[in-house]
């Protein structure tokens, strides 16, 4: 397996300084066009007094500087990113370039229907696409994100429910697994709702003996992601949706998880009335270092009419138009439309794989999934071992820190040195030193057995060598950074004064 | 087409490590009961070529910006997007990483949303500002969430605020608790406002007496929040001379493509004593344990990953991709082009505007204003119609904007339009009017 | 300025085998559309028995592969590239947008002239700009570099001599200067003539005296690059060219060196009958790691038959055509009409400059090679300190040698040890221990500054630590190689047998 | 526009520190009598903006193989650039850089042409490639030089070899001293002549009886040169097995654009007793110091930079970048996508052959041959007029080969041509000729 220090790259070392450290007053790249209109004056009252303090640089100084940054990151392109529960998968290059037609990413949202036709069509397939794989009725692709997503199903259960009651609703409260993302119980809380904490199992399950007496008129609805955050999947669920849909509340499926089922079993056939879909995990599209993303939203029947407005509806003569004529919708959660440029190529990912290339791809993230902790067994134990683990699971460093005072974190860096990015640790928080590991479908079996190498050896250097652990990361343009400190005194943003002399470094 | 490496001998290999026979039966966990034991009704895989004529055939049926000559705007605006943007946003190593959650691993990441974060403070005259939301509109319901207290909960916004921005705060106030109250010329703030929200250029292009209103905000206690256009910012005075508490503004004209309505760029910036209030990432810059230094996420204890139903927004996944192109375009602009742009903007829309209104029946729809890069036009028609007949001459013509009257267009002119492209729209608008 | 260990990237660490090693049986990255006519058998005779050894690999095994590859290769992109002779500057993003526009890219050669306007006209009008620029009456833009170019331009001479005394030219010798640059004596052996070496004199300009008497009826020509090859203008260019042209002989600008008087001075103003271009050198075109140039060739009004066919003419109608009926044409020398997509780029780099912005090009690359010559006088004196340089100027590190035996080749690892790419070293031949720096006019004054401290910490460490020098470098991806083992052990190609081990590196 | 960084301050300071007063004294060597007194007369520079639009614009004016369906090969075809070439060819390092003569600042791309070199080896069955020349007909050239001795001068070129390829050969013969002769059938090289060169398939699309032709060719002590199609070689016996001694092939089809003739990559690969004749780069694995591999440029004692006027070949740029594109396609590709394209373009023209003799007084040149990926037909009106006409049917026909008749065109099919697009193109024939 791989090594020692990663490559190294050519000329100028390290990027020292901010591209603002690099300005030199009177330096410009950018040119316009000269005015050729009269110029007009701006109002006194509303004049800027002085320019903003905006870096002064060539366009060769911006290409170096940007390049050598991203340099400096690692990517999915420079290798595997088994971040549990980000599904860190190979973003296809026919997406970008898809993306970059014109006749897509060239559109001005305000354009008459008429003349975005085939953009139109491209968001009708691929709202059919998403129900039929998440079994929902109908989608909306306006949410961001998935954290978005959330907001919008919550909205959709407040409004339902007090369409139920024509008025307020006096459902006050949304249950969530203690394990859930935190964007969960956020989005409930922002909702209006209060957020209650159902128990998990021993086995990392839904605790549904503890749930019962959870369940009541007060009750919204439930939200749920399917496998779990842990990875593994509630076999009781049917027995769930229907305590919830007894009580005359809803299930939201958190689509987090949803690459870990397509194909194999849907959402709505377990019963839930909510799905949001994150496109940058279960269809790959890029996610940019933190975003953007795309979390579409599927809901039943008995829910469509409270969807965002506009929608996309298909007239007879086979037309599209966005309908914005929908009393009962709950409004809207984007200036625009949604993240299109992102729904373009989570189209691209959907029709390229095709009904059974995507359900291959269930088949072999939880393949690769239960490989990577087969090899990991002995060294970093299953949180949860008795329940077999799907697209992902949550080992942990718990008896290893016990046994040898290393800590999950210390693992991690080790990792990093010996020439891979780690897991996710620390989350789910509910789990002691975890260590949350989604390999995903699109992993080799050999980088698999070299990533698995890395954390083993990182497990015996630990008994043997703890200071190689402690140490790291060593190999890295910067170490261990003191992120204490960075709270402390903050510094959010260059200023002169900061301005390190290095940071006149050329090229 | 299929990405997974995986071969036959691999799979099976790998089957026999971990103890079991068949892939499917890593699915037994799921009860038969809701096995899906039918094939999606999908159509089959495609290879790259199959799809790309596809898409193609559907782009095709699209008239895009570089085809219709673009005068529309409303919160979208057809900026140059100069080719060096995205040679670097788009290298793959930024594109294809997640959040920065191991920060020794993604320093190009995180360097330059410290670096972006820079550039909007000084753009804006604030003090901090996160490292990116959603888009504009979400951007102003995270801010007016900032300024609600159990006292404060009533949010007064001004009538000149972008329709769609209004839309998603309503939407966002049935599950938060308030009603945005809209008002129009000055704001009245009582005791129990927490914000006044006021949008400068508003959304007729007019600028606005923004000063006069946040004097009357800030002598209620509340707090005063400007949604602004960051390409105003060479020419107008910023957010923070204007006494604004929160700024927002979409940051789409910052090097990002008008993608039919997003990615976009959500701008949040404040001041320093509202910082722990801010939604959303913040990058610090700190040291590492050899006193080099380098950059992390920073005051996570806000975010909802930390404080779960305690936090004030549930931001998690952003537009960081955006704000990469927005620090590229804003270095490749500097002050001075950011300045000369503004310039630009503001002469081709005001000659624009006069050339208009020698049409026949044309007339300003409110005259008497100033504005910048965006106008409102009155037309002796159904503004939708004549838009919807300029299409057919080769003219995104503008927006209508009903609120103001079914007659009522607003037309947005960036440095793009050349004379020529004004003069032709000009005599486009004179024949479609006088037919 | 910058020092110390080039940039750490990320992920698994530096690529250690080649493609093929990562070659899993069965394993593949390209889907193609089913086959959806009837298929064909191949003739037995025909058939090939067993497949190729292509590496067997997935879309994202090539992804991680060269993406990595890519990290450990200097370009201008990533620092400052001072190659003399090369001409490394800035090559603009603008060139590749325009390029990658399907008009230009996706056209088959063959096409009808009717259906490639746009592109014939482009190539018209950069035509046009080619022959102002260098004071010629007609170019072609066939040739595909400048060693293409040179030999279009000698066929021409062979041709017009030809013509001149209608027969074969007696005319055997083409006079070179002995700093040429080694496409021009290879050049003129394979059209067909004997190259004659002009020796410099002491300022390193050519030496009129001697050549004088080289000058008679069976020289067909003089190649000559001015400024010449040690970036030194002829300043009696005049008399050289009208002492060939008194005996019926030609004259032949190499235009490797024509970016140092754009604006200033053309070689058609000088006497000079014939002249090439290398676009990537004077235009900027990426030169792609070793190519693709493009050689376009300009000719004064007495040569124009000779040019190659076809060649693009504008009718009355304002249409353009490839006129391929010339009688008196030397022929073609590509397959087919040049190499277009550079040829694109070059267009978008002289109309983005425009005339005053060209005019500043030479201005500013000589004020570079002039500043860069001072900052280093002291250490590496100028090898003909009584002539000013132009864009660019040979140092020698003969001084340097004699007083610590460190070489020229050590400096320059050393210095990119120190973070920089070097100089050329070792030519021209005629120099010892020389060093032709190029800095170009894309470079700003604080990267010529790190760039020189660079150089000249180099020099100070020759004196007090050379096995820093003989060491270096230190921080790149492989160390120095051995070049005699590789001529002497041919391993010119992947085979089983060298399959490393630690190739099956994953990521 | 400019990219040069200098401010005006900046130049004062370097010219303080070279001891100049202006920068135009730096131009004082060139002699008055020679300096151009007037500005050259190119218009002014523009913006990018501006470069863009008026380039668009000329863009426009063609019209591009995605909007007509093309059948015409003749040397350059239209396979499929898959995503992936360029996403990795198109990285700013390798695009940038130039000939690697420091080998420690150039492991990319001298890795990436040792696998160049490897592939083309497997691909051809021979022993040795090098690393890229201009085009398929500068490699001919390169070929046939390789070949030349004092003895040894006569060149026996094939009628079946591309008109183009030949015009190039004839160029270079009159600079090198021979004169290529064109042999029908089977050539009956003498003890004079040193290279026979057949393609195959041949400009017709032709299966040629390669192996008596060089057996022949062996006979008289001649080297046989054969000029092959590298997408061929999936389904073709390579010409190693052929027993050519060199392979020269135009590489244009593994993944490079059509580009409007370039740039392409010419291919050369030969036997192992002639390496030390071989033109251009070629790169060699060997050690560093600490004994790890790498790889640099060898047996530069062949090259003009060394040789000067005894080399064989003034090359010195090559087509890098478009053999770095050809590498990862052909790893794209893989031994099976390599035969299956095969199959298909073969399977492909044979029914576009079959459909189209199916139109009255259309018929096959060449009856009773074999074609891999083209075919010639003869149409009962001019080939130029047909293939005109067709474009406004919106196809590229194919190209006239007037050398074999007024009335002869060669189709190419490649695998980007669905069933539905050939029946078009049939039908399309069918009315134009019935016209
Ligand atoms: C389980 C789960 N739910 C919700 C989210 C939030 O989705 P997004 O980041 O798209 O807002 C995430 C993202 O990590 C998640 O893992
Ligand atoms: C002086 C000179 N002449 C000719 C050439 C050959 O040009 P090309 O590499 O484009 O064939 C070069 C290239 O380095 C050169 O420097």
């Amino acid at each position: 397996m791989s090594e020692g220090a990663p490559i190294r790259t050519q000329g100028p070392t390290s990027v020292r300084g901010t591209i603002m450290d690099r300005s030199v007053p009177g330096r410009r790249a950018s040119s316009l066009a000269p005015l050729d209109v009269p110029a007009v004056a701006i109002p006194d009252e509303h004049r800027r007094q002085g320019p903003p303090g905006l870096p002064q640089v060539a366009e060769i100084d911006l290409v170096r500087h940007y390049t050598r940054l991203s340099q400096m990151n690692h990517g999915v392109d420079t290798g595997p990113y088994p971040l549990g529960s980000c599904t860190m998968k190979y973003n296809p290059k026919a997406a970008e370039t898809v993306a970059a037609m014109a006749g897509f990413q060239r559109l001005h949202p305000l354009q008459p229907d008429s003349t975005v036709q085939g953009m139109l069509e491209l968001l009708w397939r691929l709202e059919q696409a998403l129900c039929e794989v998440t079994g929902m009725a109908r989608a909306t692709l306006q949410p961001p994100a998935g954290a978005c997503g959330e907001m919008t199903g919550l909205l959709i259960m407040r409004a339902y429910h007090g369409a139920q009651q024509d008025g307020p609703s006096t459902r006050t409260k949304v249950l969530i697994p203690d394990a859930a993302h935190g964007t969960n119980p956020a989005s409930v809380r922002l909702a209006g709702f209060e957020a209650v904490s159902v128990p998990s199992d021993a086995r990392g399950l839904v605790d549904v003996d503890a749930l019962g007496p959870l369940v009541d008129e007060q009750v919204a609805g439930l939200m749920l992601t399917n496998p779990n955050t842990l990875g593994l999947f509630e076999e009781r669920i049917e027995e769930v949706t229907s305590m919830l849909h007894d009580v005359g509340a809803l299930v939201y499926y958190d689509g987090a998880n949803l690459n870990a089922i397509l194909g194999q079993c849907r959402p709505g056939d377990m019963g839930f009335d909510i799905v949001h879909i994150n496109t940058h995990k279960t269809f790959a599209t890029p996610h940019g270092g933190g975003g953007p993303g795309a979390g579409p939203v599927g809901v039943k029947e008995h829910l469509v009419d409270f969807l965002p407005a506009p929608i996309v509806e298909r007239d007879d003569d086979g037309s599209f138009r966005w309908e914005h004529d929908r009393p009962r919708s709950i409004g809207r959660l984007h200036g625009f439309n949604g993240n299109m440029g992102v729904l373009v190529r989570a189209y691209a990912y959907v029709f390229l794989h095709g009904a059974d290339g995507l359900a291959e791809v269930s088949e072999l993230a939880a393949l690769n999934a239960n490989y990577m902790a087969s090899l990991l067994a002995e060294d970093f134990p299953l949180a949860y071992p008795d329940t077999p683990p799907m697209h992902e699971f949550v080992s942990s460093a718990d008896t290893l820190k016990r046994d040898t005072g290393v800590r999950a974190m210390d693992v991690a860096k080790r990792v990093i040195d010996l020439g891979y990015h780690p897991s996710t640790v620390y989350f789910p928080l509910v789990v002691d030193e975890a260590m949350m590991i989604e390999p995903t479908e699109t992993e080799s079996k050999e980088t698999l057995d070299g990533l698995a190498a890395a954390f083993r050896r990182a497990a015996t250097e630990a008994r043997a060598q703890p200071d190689l652990l402690y140490q790291a990361p060593l190999t890295t343009p910067v170490r261990r950074l003191d992120e204490a400190r960075a709270a402390r005194h903050l510094k959010l943003r260059w200023q002169i004064e900061s301005s390190d002399p290095s940071g006149d470094t050329p090229g | 087409m299929r990405f997974a490496p995986h071969t036959d001998d691999e799979i099976r290999d790998m089957l026999a490590v971990i103890g079991r026979s068949s892939v499917s039966e890593l699915f037994d966990q799921i009860p038969a009961s809701v096995r899906l034991e039918r094939g999606l009704d999908i159509p089959p895989g495609v290879s790259e070529m199959e799809l790309v004529a596809d898409m193609r055939g559907l782009a095709a049926a699209d008239r895009h910006v570089d085809d219709l000559v673009c005068f529309a705007g409303g919160g979208a605006y057809d900026h140059y997007v100069p080719s060096v943007v995205w040679a670097l946003a788009g290298r793959s190593e930024f594109y294809t990483s997640y959040t920065p959650y191991q920060p020794e691993l993604s320093q190009g990441v995180l360097q330059v949303l410290f670096e972006y974060q820079s550039m909007i403070c000084e753009l804006t005259g604030m003090d901090v500002s996160n490292a990116s939301l959603y888009d504009g509109a979400s951007a102003l319901v995270e801010a007016v969430h900032m300024t609600l207290t159990s006292e404060r909960m009533r949010v007064l916004v001004s009538n000149g605020v972008d329709p769609r921005a209004l839309d998603t705060l309503r939407t966002a106030g049935r599950g938060a608790g308030y009603e945005p109250e809209v008002f129009h010329g000055a704001p009245s703030p009582t005791p129990d406002v927490a914000a006044v929200v006021v949008q400068h250029p508003n959304v007729y292009g007019i600028l606005e007496p923004v000063r006069g209103h946040f004097a009357a905000t800030h002598e209620a206690g509340a707090k005063a929040i400007q949604m602004f256009d960051p390409l105003s910012l060479g020419v107008l005075a910023p957010p923070g001379e204007l006494d604004a508490d929160i700024a927002v503004g979409e940051g789409q004209g910052l090097g990002n493509h008008l993608n039919y309505g997003g990615p976009y760029l959500g701008i949040l910036a404040a001041r320093m004593a509202d910082v722990r209030k801010m939604p959303g990432r913040i990058v610090g810059e700190t040291i590492d344990v050899d006193g080099d230094v380098g950059y992390v996420l920073t005051l996570q204890a806000r975010e909802q990953h930390i404080r779960r139903d305690k936090a004030n927004s549930n931001i998690c996944t952003n537009q960081t991709l955006m704000a990469i192109a927005a620090t590229v375009y804003l270095g490749w602009l500097g002050p001075q082009g950011l300045e000369e742009l503004g310039r630009q903007c503001a002469s081709k829309a005001a000659f624009t505007a006069s050339e208009l209104s020698k049409i026949p029946g044309v007339s300003m729809a409110f005259p008497g204003t100033r504005s910048f890069k965006e106008f409102a036009v009155r037309v002796p028609r159904s503004a939708v119609a004549v838009r919807d007949e300029m299409v057919s001459r080769g003219f995104l013509a503008g927006v209508p904007m009903p609120l103001a009257g079914d007659d009522v267009l607003v037309v947005a002119v960036t440095e793009r339009r050349s004379r020529a492209e004004i003069e032709r729209y000009v005599s486009a608008m004179g024949e479609v009017l006088a037919s």
